[in-house]
């Protein structure tokens, strides 16, 4: 027996013991330890340190701000359409500006908000509501959100040069291929693929490891927060979905400047072959959208009624096999391929079987709220209840467009506009907005305007189905997609008119959401540690949470800790305050495994982000630029990964004011 | 809570742990997936772009087998020094784990070169036609992670050698770097399956 | 101490904005210029047409290199749509499909008997040329004459590769016209 | 609204069917939601006067139920929907009038496939059809998926380079209706329409036969000038008229264009006033379509008009 495996043998036996009475734990010794982590999570002031902050909560809330930033652009860009399309024959827009407007506006919807914004909230959450001090790889995470701001940033400065993409969203070969796709508007769109694939990869990864491996002692799956459960299912769904369009991308890039065949029908490749990865990927992402708002929707309407949402466990089977089916509905999107008939009719049926168990976790709710104990109808709970008359009509045409038949009339109409926009913003904007709504006293310390939140709130539900609602009928009259103005002969005017009336209010509506944010950040009430009286960790530490999340760190006995303070299972203690320790539990029944110090804040993610965008744009210009762009990436994560003295000296407490030396160690 | 007067101290517990108990097993796991998914679409793809022609390849000779079925060997034998590294790893044998990491880096040194030499048998180029780029791309794929492997794992000795800040969660690096090492071998295998016999097998 | 972190701060911005600026600016004529979609005015330069020199010899200074520009020579929808016309208009039946040749002179070499600048390709185009180069002056509108010179000049690797056309979806036919490298054009003069 | 391209007016049997399986689904998921949207009300009603006794156990087969229920009613909707896709079938009959569709950025190129190919016609931007026989339209693309929709007789079908789809539809009310690319395939996806005129058997014979003549020779001597400013031209380029020295065929036939209703793919009508505008400056009407300004005298404009109309 070798002394390493002696070692090995005793480190195993090495258990937590229970502190009985301990100075730690007497009200001093709970403060000196509190001043301790102070310094040792704090992350110093100065912009060196703002660019290396690795905090999750700090991530989380920049990838907020920026996936609303994007909101606002990609907001804009559909105000710019409705302008447009407000009278026939309009000349508002050229095409070729229309094309690259309707084009860039989906791509930033899905891509730059719809799926950050959703991944940032769990970031921003779980950890605090698994009990955790820090997310898994906080550095990691960091790079993850320099990836994605880089990529938008490298969108819409293509679109400003007139280099936009303009062949949609789900770029069809061949139009978007070497041959039809003039110039490099396709390229700068797969590429944006690529730094959003990167980031959500890593997110996702993130998330993953937090949540089985940082769940604070106590939570056993089983008492998991719906939320997370969702984070962890859409989790799994980004890295299963993700590879597709992965390839499918690259395989387009290669196609336009290497002159490969992958899309040409003429040297044995398909067209189709790209629809098939591209749906295969892209109807996932409705749901990598959806679930995580189904998650909050739990939280929030449990908060509500003042009770658990009823039939837990049923909730989490039916979003697994959401997250199951889901992988096998995308051919619904390509009915009118010529497909043959049979594979059509089980897509038709998966594509139907689908909506049991998003109808289960309805009913779920519906019992939840009939069975409260005394609801509160709060503005969040208001954004979530929308979800019962909004996104069930879009789930409902989710049917109609599942039956071959009728979806060959609408398929590619501006019935499928209204459908999709009712899912989207139906299922998951209102949900989020009521989700930002709710946690913003934690983020901020403060309460959002009920007053201005319920008046945003109203104007938002009038402004939505004036919208989209009247895209139904123009779908069922002929009214085909992406067409940048039609002709006063159709009689498509006076719908088209009032859907543009209709996005002006959403406009109003929005607008008052923000005035409520910014008055409130400075002017609104001050928040308690659990102002909506909820039953989640999160709701234990202070709002906003310090840099270390929980002191002590709190464990669970229940799935409501809050609720059942009759239990008040031991906190821990021990963990170390002169490194950013985080307690690693087991994967099923979260008993304490090791501690894990964290790594400090640090620029090399940004200095990794910043080489790897380079390499990226590089690329879609010149092919070696994959080569060469390379070398800094590698130079760069050498840097990150190379142990030095300065990291233990962050580790040990960040000095007053970090300098960038001290921050690439 | 905080008035609680009973704790759970957890000041003993070790500061590492190996396998899946560690993060990084997970993290390498993850990873795992997501690029054991991204060979099983180009590998689907593959097989759908065959599909679709009566011949396969299209026009020209199959790949010749030599150096790929080299390589084969090659990354297969390298699985002994790997698992040597991991093992002397898990039992904090810093000498060991010296020894055995070179030995790999040699091997990857090794099966590096032969890979750059297998893109010339593959008797076809990317430009060709759908096939020829397929199987470039596939290749290529792996190539990358037998570069980044290579990188890394050199990246790791360097560590281990010059044995700064050296701690037992160095070496969990070292088990979680092996076992990327298995995952780049293994997924080799079902690749030069479809890359060599895709072709001849019709 | 904090006074230098202090200019470093001050100054850091200030310097990157600039740069930005330049950048953003460079980028913003680089990218109109290959975007702009022109489908209606004629470029300034599209309406000239000069005599052909088809022999070196000529009194008082040169004029060959006071060429006009090629209006679409940095345009890749220019390009594009002339790689269109070179198929719509049957000039690969004698040119070849990617300007190998065939009974008609390769295009994609760096021999031009007639001259390689924008308008002696233009006036060849226009006015036709001896054994069996057609005039097409008046049947093809000046705007898409000068489309198809942007991408004679693109064959022979006489534009900038970000903006010359991919591959086409067809048979493998040679690398594309952006995978073509730039050619030091010879007048030949007609043989 | 004409209701000219609507899905809930079919002039079609395969369309009528579509509609039909349409008003069914809607039907039953007006029902769902006005049944979710009041479970939801009430329960909120309740909630807030925490006036429930139910134990999570009762919730629980309320919930059981509902979801069974669902699940009843989407194996219908499914049953009928892949039930009306077997019957669309039913036409598919050898005796079928034979059309060949091939979509080009931004046009519709149209022909009436005969045993003789001598026989054949060509048109563009316009079908006629018999009433009450089955057609079989086969759908191909020079260059990008297209996809032919003429909502009043069938749903769509893609057209996508290097493979051919079939369209099979039966016009059952005559009528002028109107059709529309609904894949996006570019700048000009906007206007990239069709015309489909269904008339009486007879009356479509004695279309199909007068667009199977030749181009009418010119009777004025302004007609005369319009034939050769056309045939020396640029319009010789990329069009053709049987019966010229007008034969290229990388933009729509122009053999009877006189008597066609509309021009450049469905976006004018076919008057002297739109043509002249179309043809003077065909970048203004529609901004990128491949028709370049032929940059014609105004003498020669009027001549090339009063030709084209005489093209009937």
């Amino acid at each position: 027996m070798t002394p390493g495996e002696t070692k090995r043998r005793r480190d195993d036996e090495r258990r937590p013991r229970l502190a009985d009475h301990d100075a730690r734990l007497t009200v001093e010794g709970l403060e000196r330890e509190r001043r301790a982590l102070e310094k040792t999570w704090w992350n110093g002031r100065g912009l060196v340190a703002w660019l290396s902050d690795t905090d999750h909560k700090a991530i989380g809330r920049r990838y907020i701000v920026t996936a609303f930033g994007f909101f606002t652009l990609g907001g804009v860009l559909a105000a710019l359409m409705r302008i447009q399309l407000s009278r026939p024959d309009n000349t508002f827009l050229s095409p070729d500006q229309y094309n690259q407007i309707f084009t860039t506006h989906g791509t930033t919807m899905m891509f730059l908000f719809a799926v950050p914004v959703v991944l940032a909230m769990g970031v921003y959450l779980v950890p605090l509501m698994v009990g955790a001090r820090s997310m898994a790889f906080p550095r990691m995470l960091a790079f993850s959100y320099w990836m994605y701001l880089f990529g938008g940033i490298f969108l819409y400065s293509m679109f400003f040069l007139n280099i936009g993409p303009d062949n949609g969203w789900f770029s069809y070969l061949p139009l978007a291929g070497p041959e039809y796709g003039y110039g490099k508007r396709a390229d700068v769109w797969a590429q944006l693929i690529t730094f959003t694939e990167v980031s959500a990869l890593v997110v996702a990864t993130c998330l993953i490891v937090t949540i089985f491996k940082l769940r604070t002692p106590g939570m056993s799956l089983n008492r998991m927060p719906l939320f997370v459960w969702a984070m962890l299912i859409v989790s799994f769904m980004v890295i299963f979905a993700m590879p597709s369009i992965v390839i499918s991308s690259t395989c387009l890039i290669l196609d336009r400047l290497v002159s490969t065949h992958f899309y040409n029908q003429a040297e044995g490749g398909d067209p189709l072959l790209w629809q098939h990865l591209f749906w295969f990927f892209g109807h996932p992402e409705v749901y990598i959208i959806f679930l995580p708002a189904l998650g909050m929707m739990s939280e929030v309407i449990a908060t509500s009624a003042r009770r658990p949402v009823v039939g837990n466990l049923t909730m989490v089977l039916s979003m697994l096999s959401t997250a199951f089916i889901g992988f096998g509905v995308w051919v619904h999107h390509m009915f009118a391929t010529g497909l043959p008939e049979l594979s059509l009719s089980f897509f038709s049926a998966a594509s139907m079987m689908i909506v049991i168990p998003t109808g289960i976790q309805i009913f779920n709710w519906i019992a939840t709220i009939w069975s409260a104990r005394r609801l509160q109808i709060t503005v969040p709970f208001l954004y979530m209840a929308s979800l019962f008359f909004i996104f069930i009509i879009g789930g409902l045409t989710g049917v109609v467009l599942a039956a071959g038949p009728v979806d060959r009339q609408v398929h590619d109409t501006y019935f499928v506009v209204a459908h999709l926009h009712y899912v989207l913003i139906g299922g998951s904007t209102f949900p989020l907005l009521g989700g930002i709504f709710f946690w913003f006293p934690k983020m901020t310390g403060r309460m959002l305007s009920d007053r201005l939140g319920r008046a945003s709130f109203w104007l938002l539900f009038v402004g939505f189905n004036m919208t989209f609602f009247p895209m139904h009928l123009l779908g069922l009259d002929g009214m085909p997609r992406r067409v940048y103005t039609y002709p006063a002969s159709m009689g498509w005017h006076g719908l088209n008119l009032l859907a543009s009336v209709g996005a002006a209010v959403i406009f109003v509506s929005l607008v008052v959401y923000l005035v409520n944010v910014i008055v409130s950040l400075r002017a609104g009430a001050v928040a308690g540690p659990n102002p909506w009286g909820a039953a989640t960790l999160e709701w234990a530490t202070s709002s906003p949470p310090p840099a270390y999340n929980f002191s002590p760190q709190p464990t669970v006995a229940s799935s409501e800790p809050l609720w059942h303070t009759e239990l008040a299972p031991p906190p821990i203690v021990g963990l170390a305050s002169d490194t950013r320790e985080v307690l690693v539990t087991f994967l099923l029944d979260a008993e304490p495994d090791h501690r894990y110090p964290m790594p400090g804040p640090s620029l090399w993610p940004l200095l990794t982000a910043i080489t790897t965008s380079a390499m990226f744009v590089w690329s879609i210009f010149q092919a070696q630029g994959v080569v060469w762009g390379s070398i800094p990436i590698f130079i760069a994560l050498v840097g990150w990964f190379w142990p030095t003295k300065g990291k233990k000296a962050l580790e040990h407490g960040a000095p007053t004011r970090l300098t960038a030396r001290e921050s690439l160690s | 809570m905080a008035s609680s007067r009973v704790a759970l101290d957890v000041s003993d517990i070790p500061e590492y742990g190996f396998g899946h108990r560690s993060l990084l097993w997970w993290a390498t796991a993850s990873m795992m997936i997501i690029e054991g998914s991204v060979f099983a679409i180009v590998i689907v793809s593959y097989l759908y772009l065959k599909g679709r022609v009566p011949h396969w390849p299209p026009t020209g000779p199959s790949p010749q087998l030599f150096w790929g079925t080299l390589n084969t060997i090659i990354l297969l034998a390298s699985c002994v020094p790997n698992a040597l590294t991991k093992k002397a790893a898990e039992r904090f044998d810093l000498a060991a784990v010296k020894l055995w990491l070179a030995v790999c880096l040699l091997f990857a040194v090794g099966f590096n070169v032969v890979r750059f030499l297998e893109f010339g048998a593959l008797n076809v180029r990317w430009d060709a036609n759908a096939y020829g780029s397929v199987v470039w791309v596939l290749l290529g794929l792996h190539t990358v992670h037998v570069v980044t492997d290579f990188l890394d794992s050199l990246v790791l000795a360097v560590l281990i050698f010059v044995g700064t800040d050296l701690n037992e969660r160095r070496f969990v690096d070292v088990s979680e770097n092996a076992l990327y090492w298995y995952f780049v071998v293994f997924t080799w295998l079902p690749i030069y399956a479809v890359i060599y016999f895709g072709p001849r097998i019709s | 101490m904090p006074r230098t972190t202090r200019t470093r701060r001050i100054k850091g911005p200030r310097t990157t904005r600039t740069l930005l600026v330049l950048v953003a600016a460079l980028a913003l004529l680089a990218g109109c210029e290959r975007e702009a979609r022109r489908y209606q005015e004629l470029p300034a330069a599209a309406n000239r047409e000069t005599a052909v020199r088809v022999g070196q010899l000529e009194p008082g200074a040169p004029q060959q290199n006071a060429s006009v520009r090629s209006p679409y020579q940095d345009n890749a929808w220019g390009i594009g749509e002339g790689k269109r016309l070179y198929g719509a208009y049957n000039c690969a039946p004698c040119h070849g499909a990617n300007g190998g040749g065939a009974i008609g002179p390769p295009l994609m070499d760096e021999k031009w008997i007639y001259g390689s600048q924008p308008d002696q390709i233009f006036a060849t185009i226009s006015q036709g040329r001896p054994d069996g180069m057609p005039s097409f002056g008046g049947h093809i509108p000046a705007q898409q004459i000068w489309q198809l010179v942007a991408y004679v000049q693109s064959m022979a690797g006489q534009v900038a590769p970000t903006n010359a056309a991919g591959r086409n979806d067809d048979q493998a036919t040679g690398p594309p016209e952006s995978r073509r490298s730039p050619l030091v054009p010879v007048q030949t003069g007609h043989r | 609204m004409p209701h000219v391209q609507s899905v809930i007016h079919p002039a079609g049997i395969e369309a009528a069917r579509a509609s039909h399986l349409w008003w069914l689904i809607f039907g039953i998921c007006a029902a769902v939601w006005i049944a979710v949207a009041m479970a939801a009300l009430i329960a909120i009603r309740t909630g807030r006067r925490a006036a429930s006794r139910a134990t999570d156990r009762q919730l629980g087969t309320n919930i059981a139920v509902a979801g069974a229920l669902s699940a009843v009613v989407l194996i219908a909707i499914l049953f009928e929907s892949v039930l009306t896709g077997r019957a669309e079938d039913a036409i598919r009959t050898p005796d079928a009038l034979h059309l060949q569709v091939t979509a080009n950025q931004w046009w519709w190129d149209v022909q009436y496939v005969n045993d003789l190919p001598s026989l054949n016609v060509t048109t563009a931007n316009e079908i006629h059809l018999p009433v009450g026989r089955p057609v079989r339209i086969d759908l191909l693309s020079t260059d990008v998926i297209h996809s032919l929709w003429i909502p009043s007789l069938q749903g769509k079908v893609d057209l996508i380079p290097g493979r051919l789809n079939e369209l099979w539809l039966q016009a059952d009310r005559a009528g002028v209706y109107r059709g529309q690319c609904a894949e996006y395939c570019g700048l000009q996806h906007a206007k990239m329409a069709l015309v489909v005129v269904a008339e009486a058997p007879d009356a479509f014979e004695r279309w199909l036969a007068a667009n199977r003549a030749p181009a009418v020779p010119p009777s004025t001597p302004e007609q005369e000038r319009g034939k050769a400013v056309v045939e020396r031209g640029p319009c010789a380029m990329c069009h053709n008229i049987t019966g010229t020295l007008a034969g290229a065929r990388s933009a729509p036939d122009l053999t009877h264009i006189g008597s066609r209703s509309t021009i450049a793919a469905g976006t004018l009508p076919n008057t002297r006033g739109y043509l002249g505008g179309w043809i003077a400056d065909p970048q203004h009407v529609k901004p990128g379509n491949r028709m370049p300004v032929p940059g014609l005298s105004d003498e020669q404009l009027q001549a090339v008009i009063a030709y084209l109309e005489s093209l009937k």
